[in-house]
């Protein structure tokens, strides 16, 4: 059953454009990728989702979540879904939590919105989730506040605030990528653990092929603001359709693959906001660039069965041949 | 993201009102409709357009749009040595406290904290004890009170710059203090040095209107707004008119040297903290 | 934390005693002198002489220094050789006029400025923002005596609604006390007022864009909910900054007002000692407005200690 | 015999002086109905005098709350500066003017002690001691002895006879105090006046209460509170609101519109001894030439002054004496303004227009006004004036005592304190023999016609020589709420006297 269907989300700041026309649905339980390099626009598609976007920013299009469509739901419906059914994750463990108030407070903030217990019995159910995020000592953790706690026990203390009322759907922007990659790999168990375990549904947002292999059956492929490439995981890292995706895979330094001199990179930079050619956006980059590209390419595949969306597409007009 | 980059409209507003107050200087020291200190008691307290004055003329008989032109010298005179003093005392102290930190940086502190117990007022007060009220014991007096302010927003602004990684590199091939302090620091502080200096600037007016109200801030013949405004209070009832003038310019200064502080802090720092002190 | 008290302790009094020092230079090197402005325009160059030895003043400077530091040091700030009375007691008397005036003056410029800030920074760019910062303009570009004299004028002479100055000592009617200082506190609020309501909008705009306040939002948190909880207690600290600056400049500050009400305050005795000569008045009053700034500034850091974790556990 | 005789004749001439002159007399209660008795009036005064011991500091401020009010002399001084007997009932003065024999009344201190002969002598000798720091001691100079004859009588014998004595000890210096409670006399003063100290709270107010067992008719008013407020609107605003009854003086006279529209209110312009002068350092030149001086003088439209910076209040004089003094010539236009005589006698000095002068001025309302009028008007006549405002302290040391300035603006309050034009030290620096060998000669004249015609030979030389500008006199200047009755007129003496003002409760 489809939890979340994003129907062509625009986003302009500003009068410019991030996200051009995105779609894509997550289902019950399911665990999807969201790939791009910073620049990509996927983390304003989250936000959007979220309603949390910044004040300059406009969003357009539908985003439905179990019949709802929560642009043009009201704030405080809004509110009452936030960190009940839907939650998310940030980036920046430093900042993301709150110097002044106690961790567990915070771990316990959304038991206190939503499900209105007291103080104590919050309290006592934030302890047990950090305990379940293997936190040592939780009961000290809970006292501490954030700025004598290191960024992966932060993480985990922002999942746990996360998971608080057991979602439906996690957000989670770049969890780990301010963690090392030590301290990365245990958070993505976690999260990933918890996410099963509660049959939530995941959006993962990163710019890492190596999270989204290890964590997401579905991923879709963002570059200037528009989803060039979608499909299950494996087949599309094995077997990449679309240019950018494919520069992506390559670029990618496979420990355990071939030892290759020099790894290749794409060619040129990702524009700043507004910067992309019109048409298809990666065409300046492309190394397979036709004249066609000019018009934007729409995501297409081949549905396995007839009337169904087709789970692998790509936006190309010249796509890479598939082997 | 450039929309930040427009020039505000305080920062326009501010700067017209300011650069008013400045030509009104300027113009009087050498042309005003009539002589601002010629008191002639005959022809006392005219109403506006009365005999040629435009505004009519004070308590003594002089032209209140003279006087009121000529009182912006003093306001641009204060204004800009006090700031001066303030400034120049101020930074380098704040820089060094910054930079320097430990004993000496506490002791900075401590001596601002012990030069707030001076506030402009009492300062001006020990000054014109000594050398008599003037514009410049006033305008030391306030400069001087000020110190600490500077001070203080220098040196947490330069902490906050002293923690980047431009000064540690600088550091690193063996810059020494003083030469990141010029080099690195003050340049990247400038804009909040410039917000608090317009900030500065303000409350020395109001300062400066205070001391006159006391009587130990300038002194006749020279023309004073805050003067001005005091004596004009007994005759509130008969002349209101002796008070709206000076009042509204020292509004209209204070407003327009805000609107510029406001503008400069849009304009180039958007987080800086302004300090100030009433 | 213990160890932060008592190193501040020392530095308090490290810095009291240099402020004494510098206010008995500054003084001393003042033209004129009581035994001058005693004896008026009757004055001859023998009855000064005598006049001086009486007072004490043909002695040098140090030893002035010393006896005055002597009774410091034993809690006594000596008589003052002008008006005969004990310059602790004055002092003290004046303090329960400007003390509560400042204090309650501070209290109206805090319940003006919070709500006015937090409100204006929440409508940031917009039409509430924009009103509270033309009254904040307002607010600062009015002289103090100004405010005063106005509020006088419709209040006690045209309303009769509360006393045109003057002050009802605390032991005779603590409600009438309390009525002398309305107007007074209510015209330091306003510049005050003003200038911290500046304060609060832009501590409050920093804290809106924190990531912490987004965090909460997605927590459920409404806008103004994760302010509240989350925003203001932040915001807190740098403004605690100014009002302690406020707090300690109001002490001697207020001088203006204290006049326009004519308040038997600190600063207006001040006013008076200096013309007076009254050096021992001067140098107890300058002494205690160093301590009070002092301690002010200490109950600051204090305050952020109580509001910043991150202080408290890192020394 | 013959002694006797002048004696009673000397007496009843003192006395005859003392009640001529058909001058206003206190606002006069209204007649036949007694002044009602009881009740309370805050006086609403603008300068708190620092300590309150009379005999330690020259400040009119004290003189203005205990002289008549709370302590008494032998003789004290009415309205019009007449000197009438107070705690000496009558007195009788010897032939040769040098001894008076005062007869006392039976009266008692606040601090119960009986007021007796011995009180006098310890007084007057606490004056003449020899290292005693009173201000006023130079008024008593001529004092040769005070003797107590007994309980009821005391003689004071005189060096030589003195014009100026009875005038002198009718004020602070005469004050007589108790010397069981000499030791209270700076906190809470002793005396044997109508009212007794009875609270004082520094920098806000100073209260005296009635003292029921007075000699004489005693106080109509249960209790007086002195309220200081230096600001003048704050004073308006004060008494306009009812927080004061009285304002005992204005300083910004423009102010007084607002209270004779007013129904209820009286406004009182009465008569001081404020000479208001333009002092000029006579030593130091271009002043010490009497051209440049009376070209100053001629320079400076005083009804001008006073139009701008007393509101057309206060009285031109032409020499250094009160219209009420009773040798008063009235000089005011021997030298007129005339700005064009003014350039002329420059010139003839040979200073056309190369004079600059500093004025130092003293803080006084009158004082900074005048000053910047003074300023603009030589102006006109090419004299450069810089205008150096100064405080009281430092006005004492270096332009009183130390002769460091060129020209000042100052009010002497002092009675009779044109004797000073005989004394060279004085910071005029004005030394002419014959004024102060007619100045002495004058006081020591018994004839009261002779001695009139000296001061007045006094007064056309000053003004001849143009010592000082003489601007105008200091009005007493004062406003009254309504039901006020017995409220003194002018300023003669530094007393605010209370002593016989009632107040009819606000209908």
């Amino acid at each position: 059953m489809t939890l979340l269907a994003v129907e062509d989300l625009r986003v302009d700041i500003a009068g410019v454009n991030a996200v051009g026309g995105v779609s894509f649905t997550v289902a019950d339980g399911q665990r999807v990728g969201l790939i791009g390099e910073s620049g990509s626009g996927k983390t304003l598609t989250a936000l959007a989702v979220m309603g949390l976007l910044p004040d300059a920013a406009r969003a357009s299009g539908r985003v439905v979540y179990r019949g709802d469509d929560l642009l043009t739901m009201d704030e405080d419906a809004l509110c009452r879904l936030r960190g009940d059914r839907i939650a998310m994750v940030f980036q920046e463990p430093m900042s993301a939590l709150d110097p002044v108030v106690r961790v567990g407070d915070q771990v316990a903030e959304p038991r206190l919105i939503h499900r209105g217990e007291s103080r104590d019995v919050a309290m006592r159910h934030a302890v047990a989730l950090l305990g379940r995020l293997r936190l040592s000592d939780p009961v000290s953790i809970a006292r501490a506040y954030p700025h004598q706690l290191s960024g992966g026990q932060r993480q985990r203390v922002l999942i746990a605030s996360a998971l608080a009322c057991g979602p439906d759907l996690l957000l989670a922007d770049e969890p780990t990528s301010a963690l090392d990659v030590t301290v990365q790999a245990q958070v993505l168990d976690l999260l990933r653990g918890a996410v099963e375990a509660t049959h939530a549904a995941l959006l993962l947002i990163t710019h890492d092929l190596a999270v989204v292999a290890a964590t997401c059956q579905q991923v879709l492929v963002m570059y200037g603001g528009r989803i060039v490439e979608r499909g299950p995981t494996r087949d599309v890292l094995a077997r990449p359709r679309h240019p950018y995706t494919r520069g992506l895979v390559d670029a990618h330094p496979n420990v355990v693959g071939p030892r290759l001199a020099r790894l290749p990179a794409i060619a040129g930079s990702v524009p700043p906001l507004g910067g992309f050619p019109d048409g298809c956006v990666f065409r300046d980059r492309c190394p397979r660039a036709i004249e066609q590209c000019v018009v934007e390419p729409v995501l297409t595949g081949r549905p396995r069965r007839r009337g169904e969306t087709p789970t692998r597409a790509v936006a190309c007009w010249n796509p890479v041949p598939d082997r | 993201m450039n929309r930040r980059r427009r020039v505000p409209p305080t920062l326009i507003a501010g700067a017209v009102v300011v650069a008013l107050v400045v030509v009104a200087a300027l113009v009087s020291l050498v042309w005003t409709p009539f002589d601002p200190r010629l008191a002639d008691t005959a022809s006392r307290l005219l109403g506006p357009g009365v005999e040629g004055h435009l505004l009519g003329t004070d308590q003594y008989g002089r032209d209140l749009l003279s006087v009121v032109l000529a009182g912006s010298q003093v306001i641009v005179i204060v204004g800009v040595l006090a700031v001066g003093i303030a400034a120049v005392l101020g930074i380098p102290l704040g820089a060094l406290a910054a930079v320097r930190g430990g004993w000496v940086g506490e002791l900075v502190m401590r001596g601002s904290d012990v030069m707030y117990a001076f506030p402009a007022v009492l300062m001006a007060l020990m000054l014109s004890a000594a050398y008599g009220s003037s514009t410049t014991t006033a305008m030391v007096a306030i400069g001087i009170a000020y110190v600490p302010v500077f001070a203080r927003v220098t040196r947490a602004a330069s902490l906050q710059v002293l923690t980047r990684d431009y000064v540690l590199a600088a550091r690193a091939y063996g810059r020494r203090s003083p030469y990141i302090v010029v080099r690195h620091v003050l340049p990247n502080i400038s804009s909040v040095l410039i917000v608090q200096a317009t900030v500065a600037f303000a409350l020395a007016v109001l300062a400066e209107a205070a001391l006159s109200y006391l009587g130990v801030g300038t002194q006749p013949p020279t023309p004073s707004w805050g003067r001005m405004l005091k004596d004009s209070q007994t005759f509130l009832d008969s002349a209101p008119r002796l008070a709206l003038w000076p009042g509204l310019a020292i509004a209209a200064v204070v407003l327009g040297l805000n609107l510029l502080g406001d503008g400069l802090r849009d304009r180039y720092d958007p987080h800086a903290h302004i300090e100030g002190r009433p | 934390m213990a160890l932060f008290v008592l190193r501040r302790f020392a530095i308090l009094i490290a810095s009291v005693f240099a402020a004494s020092v510098l206010v008995f230079v500054v003084l001393a090197a003042l033209p004129g002198d009581a035994a001058e402005v005693q004896l008026g325009d009757q004055a001859t160059p023998e009855a000064l002489a005598a006049l001086r030895h009486e007072l004490g003043l043909d002695v040098p400077l140090v030893v002035q220094y010393g006896r005055w530091m002597g009774g410091v040091v034993r809690g006594d700030l000596g008589t003052s050789y002008v008006s005969s009375l004990p310059v602790g007691a004055q002092i003290r008397d004046r303090l329960f006029v400007t003390g509560p005036l400042a204090l309650f003056g501070m209290t109206l410029a805090v319940l003006i400025a919070a709500p006015a800030g937090v409100y204006s920074a929440a409508h940031h760019r917009r039409l509430g923002d924009a009103v509270v910062s033309a009254l904040t303009q307002l607010g600062m570009a009015v002289p103090a005596f100004w405010a005063g004299i106005m509020l006088i004028t419709l209040v006690s002479v045209k309303l009769h609604w509360l006393p045109a100055g003057g002050f009802v000592p605390w032991g005779q009617d603590v409600g009438g006390a309390l009525r002398s200082l309305v107007l007074p506190a209510v015209s330091i609020a306003l510049v005050q007022g003003a200038i911290l309501t500046r304060y609060v909008r832009s501590a409050v705009l920093d804290v809106l864009r924190e990531d912490y306040i987004r965090t909460a939002r997605a927590r459920g948190r409404t806008r103004t909910g994760a302010l509240v909880r989350h925003g203001l207690r932040n915001a807190a600290i740098p403004v605690v900054t100014v009002l302690g600056l406020q707090l300690s400049f109001l002490i001697a500050g207020a001088v203006v007002v204290e006049n326009v009400f004519f308040l038997p305050g600190l600063g207006r005795m001040l006013l008076r000692a200096i013309g007076d000569r009254d050096l021992l008045l001067v140098q107890g009053t300058v002494l205690m407005l160093t301590v009070v700034v002092l301690v002010v500034n200490f109950l600051v850091d204090l305050a952020y200690h109580y509001l910043d974790p991150r202080l408290r556990t890192a020394t | 015999m013959r002694r006797s005789v002048t004696t009673v004749l000397l007496v009843f001439a003192v006395l005859a002086a003392a009640c001529s002159g058909g001058e206003v007399s206190p606002t006069a209660s209204p007649t036949g109905s007694e002044p009602p008795a009881g009740g309370r009036i805050v006086v609403g005064a603008t300068l708190e005098p620092t300590t309150l011991d009379i005999t330690a500091a020259a400040a009119a401020a004290i003189g203005e709350v205990f002289l008549y009010n709370v302590q008494e002399g032998l003789v004290k001084l009415d309205d019009n500066g007449h000197v009438q007997p107070l705690l000496a009932e009558r007195w009788d003065r010897s032939a040769d003017g040098r001894a008076y024999t005062f007869h006392l009344r039976e009266a008692t201190f606040h601090d119960g002690s009986d007021f007796t002969a011995d009180d006098v002598v310890y007084s007057f000798e606490r004056v003449l001691d020899e290292d005693s720091t009173h201000p006023f001691k130079a008024q008593l100079a001529k004092v040769e002895s005070v003797t107590a004859v007994d309980d009821r009588t005391v003689e004071i014998r005189l060096t030589e006879f003195s014009n100026d004595f009875l005038f002198s000890i009718a004020q602070a210096v005469g004050v007589i105090l108790s010397e069981e409670s000499i030791g209270q006399r700076e906190t809470s003063p002793v005396g044997t006046g109508p009212f007794q100290f009875d609270s004082r709270i520094p920098g806000d107010s100073i209260t005296l209460a009635r003292y029921d067992d007075h000699w004489g008719r005693g106080a109509l008013l249960d209790e007086v509170v002195f309220k200081y407020i230096d600001d003048p609107n704050a004073l308006s605003n004060a008494l306009l609101d009812g927080q004061v009854d009285v304002i005992s003086r204005i300083t910004a006279p423009e102010g007084l519109g607002q209270f004779t529209q007013e129904a209820g209110f009286t406004v009182i312009d009465g008569l001081t001894n404020g000479e208001i002068i333009l002092a000029m350092n006579n030593a130091r030149p271009p002043l010490d030439d009497v051209r440049v001086r009376q070209a100053i003088t001629h320079a400076i439209d005083r009804q001008g002054i006073v139009d701008a910076a007393y509101a057309g209040y206060g009285e031109l004089i032409g020499s250094h004496v009160p219209p009420q003094d009773p040798w008063y010539v009235d000089l005011t236009d021997a030298v007129p303004y005339d700005p064009a005589r003014a350039r002329e006698l420059l010139a003839e000095a040979g200073h056309a227009d190369d004079i600059t002068l500093a004025l130092r001025l003293p803080p006084p309302s009158y004082a900074r006004r005048s000053g910047e009028l003074i300023a603009s008007q030589l102006g006109e006549v090419g004299i450069t004036v810089t205008i150096e405002p100064v405080e009281f302290p430092v006005w004492l040391e270096e332009v009183f005592n130390a002769d460091q300035y060129d020209l000042t603006v100052i009010s002497h309050v002092e009675p009779h304190d044109f004797v000073q034009y005989g004394n060279a030290e004085y910071y005029w620096n004005y030394d002419s023999p014959e004024v102060r060998e007619w100045l002495a000669n004058a006081d020591r004249e018994l004839d009261i016609g002779r001695r009139n015609e000296l001061y007045a030979q006094v007064q056309q030389r000053i003004t001849e020589d143009a010592v000082n500008v003489w601007l105008f006199l200091l009005p007493n200047l004062a406003v009254l709420r309504e039901g006020i009755d017995g409220y003194q007129h002018n300023r003669i003496s530094t007393s605010l006297d209370m002593t016989a003002v009632s107040i009819t409760p606000r209908s």
